[in-house]
């Protein structure tokens, strides 16, 4: 076992280039295996004593190859693939896919399914916002801030579970509409749930100002200059809390959101303690849209008839996920199947952002500033080589999944 | 339904495209099919950079979303993707398969730097002057040097699977 | 002679030390799930109560793995010297009655030695396994220690001062009448928040962050080290739990009527009573706080509560003198 | 806002009074709401072998597997049943949803695990 290991060691050392001269110092390797992060990413922090000098990040660890896979399947057949992209902000990619693959057909949106697009949407990004404030928690050692935020983001997702039968993959979006409406008789339990978890986001909110010892580990921490973020191209919650009005619910409405009021929340400087309360009021803001989206949805049809084939073209869309724009770029050349599918994801846009954040600080930030921009790497690499299309194997398998894992780290074992 | 409330556009949308494409004009910039929300502009290679700066400068166009690499044939096209307020301005160039080269942005657009490695990656395409043209940000380790890039329709999955060993 | 050697086997030697840092574990992961809303463990024993002896048993089945590049000497045979720490020291804090297992007249500064002495043995312990994760967590660990140390010597040797002997029997018969805790309320904060830290409990598991160093020093053990590595945790809880009963609260001594029960059975209640008092204090304080950097934690202990237990000290000579 | 050393204790006080939320549930049941998309299940009678759910699975869990013939006029057809792979099904539905004859159902059981893979793979529309 100790031979191979230090043969890859070696290995990894001659491959990825520019690391040679950094094994001097202590080189500290954050990952792609670690429990403070929740999917594999790499991050070669080099370090003096505490400090952090250098990142050199290096993702693809998750990655599915989803943009190649997306050329060999049939439109409608690509959403529950998409959908899959990420584990939290899975509506949130089909929405985006759907959207752009709209933008090519004739058809008119019905406009009951852009309520219901707009209402699975907010309460993704409630359940988002409330997952990511409970890590904080944890990252910094507030194991209890942890446990009560996800006890109360249990509430959001039997709300989604009871309308979309799934806690996150909901499998709703489909070309031109939504596959199932909200049931209409659970709409005043909802309403009321909501309404509860606004009085304990407002507790959560209490907390994380006053909390001293949290506030040591947030406060001036990862701070990093708004046009400096201008120039990253950042997205989402992160550059909002920086005082740039960006957000593409506000700029570039889909959806709904061009009749439902919602007022952007923007704070006037970047550190993780800011960061928090952004995310904190947008979800109050959500919450206040949904109560209005569910009290005034339009009655009519969900969804449209549509055929298999769109017509040839090219369509850019993009979408607010919780953690910032997503964007989706369709290609068609009048087939079943897309040409071409592009996906970017917040996550790729903030991580230049979060590198610049990382530098200076202590190993101990890391973990806080890393998540500061609430990276989701299942989000950011969906390309990779496991798919399999010969007709007989035409499927996915987690035997395949577990063999790439095997063989990245041992090459050299036989199967 | 309640009228768009949007901030005021400084120049209505209309208006904010001809801008651009006169603006790029002498960059010989040609107006290809988009939609009232998508302006699409294709402009030569060696003009690039040239219309991206001006772009970022004087137009305001900041935010750059994306860089999508497509594989047209005996070229590879590069589109890059602005976001100002509710439109989305691609500009478009192509780079031949032969030489892949073009010179990158990052100068001008900081943020750009992850965009092109992918790019780069994924088609092949190297961006000259690029800080970290060396590193691999997506490909395995084991990916080999003669397998061509696994976006361009020549590569099939077969044989990524198979150069990569998931698959004898 | 049999009767001390029992004593010191069984009561309030070793066996009862095991049996109450079992207990004690239960109950902190039992008090910090209530406050958190979870159920904590439930499954071993009723109400979870064997769950902390059926993990120390599954680990000692679990396989040993050493890396390749640690000190193999001291990487298998250290971490017995650290569990006998705690089980060493408990032998000099009264328990039963006003008198202890063992005492002789400076045994407090043995205390502090064997204190000095167990956070030397993990720092060696911690780098001897020498993966970068522990090398950083020994870094850590012996900045934590020399910031804390001294605060807590300090705290520990004001009720000496008072009473005028370094020996915890004689410390714990002088508070018959009066604790000492009613006199130096603020070198008994000053002992638990230096207790907390010697304990690397919150907010001040810095050396042992599950989130930035995956387990701190404890990362490459397993099997049967790592069982006694966690047990010897749990009785350095016990034995610094029941220092500060013996220094501050009166160890076991109360009112103790005339009845036939035996009077050993009156003092071991009130010794367990307010040993378990202080736990669950401990217990909340770890649960409300979140983990501070090592910087802080230094700037901590160095700027207020050296200051603080100096001013303590002051205060009780002055009002002695 | 005033630094507090600790604020999150009268809420710790509050949560221990009350019971825990977590649910025992493998000793207690799991209530799902009745929307839950789990186990898929198909009506022999109702299936006519037409396919369509083959054709529009995401993940191709379903082949068409010969059964036989039926009179078609006077003419002997081959008829064609669907076997599902349950093992990577992913409870989509958009089978369910293009079922003509509705014979498809997502039922809210999702205890799937079996010690051979082979149990997964569904077989009762395969009858005449």
């Amino acid at each position: 076992m100790h031979d191979t290991f230090d043969k890859t060691v070696q290995d990894r050392k001659e491959t990825s280039a520019g690391l040679m001269q950094y094994s001097a110092e202590n080189l500290v390797p954050f990952g792609p295996i670690h429990p403070a992060l929740k999917e594999p990413e790499y991050f070669k922090l080099i370090l003096e004593g505490e400090r952090i000098v250098d990142v050199i990040p290096r993702i693809g660890y998750v990655h599915r190859g989803l943009e190649k896979a997306a050329e060999q399947r049939p439109w409608i057949q690509n959403i529950y693939m998409f959908e899959r992209t990420c584990g939290i902000c899975s509506f949130a990619h089909s929405t985006a896919y759907v959207q752009a693959v709209e933008g090519l057909l004739l058809y008119k949106l019905p406009e009951r399914a852009k309520f219901i697009r707009l209402v699975v949407a907010e309460l993704e990004r409630i359940h988002s916002h409330l997952l990511w404030i409970g890590l904080m928690g944890h990252w910094a050692g507030f194991e209890t801030l942890f446990m009560w935020v996800w006890k109360d983001r249990e509430i959001v997702l039997d709300i989604v579970e009871a309308i979309a039968g799934n806690r996150i993959h909901k499998s709703l979006a489909t070309i031109e509409g939504v596959k199932r409406d909200i049931p209409e008789p659970l709409i005043p339990g909802f309403i009321e749930r909501l309404k509860y978890i606004t009085t304990r986001v407002h507790y959560y909110r209490n907390v994380v100002d006053t909390e001293s010892t949290l506030l040591i580990r947030t406060e001036g921490i990862g701070k990093i200059s708004a046009d400096r973020l201008e120039q990253l191209c950042a997205v989402g919650p992160l550059v909002r809390a920086a005082g740039i009005p960006r957000d593409v619910r506000r700029d570039d409405p889909y959806a709904a959101y061009n009749d439902v009021p919602m007022d952007l929340v923007t704070k006037s400087g970047v550190d993780i303690h800011t960061l928090m309360q952004q995310r904190l009021d947008e979800v109050v803001v959500s919450v206040n849209m949904i109560i209005y989206a569910l009290e005034h949805m339009p009655p009519g049809p969900v969804k449209l008839r549509v055929p298999p084939v769109v017509p040839k073209g090219e369509n850019a869309s993009h979408v607010e996920a919780p953690r910032g724009e997503l964007f989706y770029f369709v290609k068609s050349n009048g087939g079943r199947m897309p040409e071409r599918v592009k996906v970017r994801t917040p996550t790729l846009a903030n991580l230049p952002s979060a590198l610049e954040m990382l530098k200076g600080h202590t190993l101990a930030d890391v973990p806080v500033v890393l998540t500061g921009i609430d990276p989701c790497f299942g989000c950011m690499d969906r390309l990779s080589f496991l798919d399999r299309d010969s007709q007989k194997l035409w499927r996915w398998s987690g035997e395949e999944l577990r063999q790439y894992g095997i063989h990245h780290y041992f090459p050299e074992r036989k199967k | 339904m309640a009228r768009r409330m949007r901030h005021t556009v400084e120049t209505s949308a209309v208006d904010l495209f001809t801008l651009i494409e006169k603006k790029l004009s002498p960059a010989n910039a040609k107006r290809e099919t988009g939609s009232d929300r998508l302006l699409v502009l294709r402009v030569p290679q060696d003009q690039l950079i040239a219309s991206l700066k001006l772009l970022t400068e004087e137009m305001g166009l900041k935010h750059l979303s994306t860089i999508t690499g497509l594989d047209i044939g005996d070229s590879i096209e590069l589109n890059y993707q602005f976001w100002h307020s509710d439109r989305i301005v691609d500009i478009k160039t192509s780079v031949s398969k032969t030489d892949p080269r073009i010179e990158t942005c990052t100068p001008i657009i900081p943020g750009a730097v992850l965009y092109e490695m992918e790019v780069h990656d994924m088609f092949g395409v190297t961006f000259q002057g690029h800080p970290w043209m060396d590193r691999k940000l997506l490909l395995p380790d084991n990916y080999p040097k003669d397998l061509p890039p696994p976006l361009l329709k020549g590569t099939s999955s077969e044989k990524i699977r198979k150069a990569v060993g998931i698959e004898k | 002679m049999i009767l001390t050697i029992l004593q010191a086997l069984i009561l309030p030697g070793i066996a009862f030390t095991i049996t109450l840092g079992f207990i004690f574990e239960w109950l902190e992961r039992k008090t910090m799930a209530r406050m958190m809303g979870r159920v904590g463990p439930m499954v071993a024993g009723p109400a979870g109560v064997l769950q902390p002896l059926a993990d120390f048993v599954k680990l000692l089945y679990k396989e040993e793995v050493m890396p390749s590049f640690a000190d193999k000497t001291v990487f298998r045979y250290a971490p017995g010297l650290f569990f006998l720490a705690p089980l060493v020291s408990m032998l000099f804090v009264p328990v039963i009655g006003p008198s202890a297992v063992a005492s002789f007249s400076l045994d407090l500064l043995l205390i502090v030695f064997i204190l000095a002495y167990a956070t030397f043995v993990v720092a060696v312990l911690s780098y001897a396994s020498a993966s970068s994760f522990t090398t950083v967590a020994s870094g850590r660990l012996v900045l934590q220690y020399v910031s804390y140390e001294i605060p807590l010597v300090i705290s520990i040797v004001t009720p000496a001062l008072l009473v005028g002997s370094l020996s915890i029997q004689e410390i714990v018969q002088a508070q018959s009448s009066r604790w000492n805790l009613l006199l130096m309320p603020f070198s008994f904060a000053v002992y638990i928040v230096a207790l907390l830290a010697e304990l690397e409990k919150p907010p001040f598991d810095i050396p042992s962050a599950k989130t930035e160093i995956v387990a701190g020093w404890l990362t490459e053990f397993s099997g049967r080290a790592l069982a006694f590595l966690k047990l010897s945790k749990e009785l350095g809880l016990v034995f610094g739990a029941s220092l500060a009963v013996a220094l501050f609260l009166g160890g076991p001594l109360g009112p103790v009527p005339q009845s036939i029960v035996p009077v050993e059975i009156f003092y071991t209640t009130y010794f367990l009573v307010k040993l378990f008092a202080l736990g669950l204090l401990i217990f909340v304080v770890r649960t409300a706080l979140a983990r501070l950097k090592i910087i802080d934690a230094a700037v901590l202990f160095w700027k207020i509560l050296l200051p603080l237990s100096l001013a303590q000290a002051f205060f009780v000579l002055v009002v002695k003198g | 806002m005033p630094r507090k050393l600790g604020s999150a204790v009268p809420e710790m006080i509050r949560t221990l009074i009350q019971p825990p939320v977590t649910e025992g549930y493998p000793f207690k049941p799991l209530q799902l709401s009745e929307r839950f998309r789990g186990k898929l299940d198909v009506d022999p009678e109702r299936c006519t072998g037409c396919g369509v759910c083959a054709l529009v699975c995401p993940v191709f869990c379903i082949d068409m597997i010969d059964v036989g013939t039926r009179k078609v006029g006077d003419r002997e057809l081959p008829l064609k049943k669907p076997e599902f792979d349950l093992a990577i099904c992913i409870s989509c539905g958009e089978c369910v949803d293009n079922c003509a004859f509705n014979a498809l159902e997502l039922t809210r059981q999702f205890e799937l695990a079996t010690a051979n893979k082979q149990d997964m793979v569904m077989r009762k529309a395969l009858v005449k």
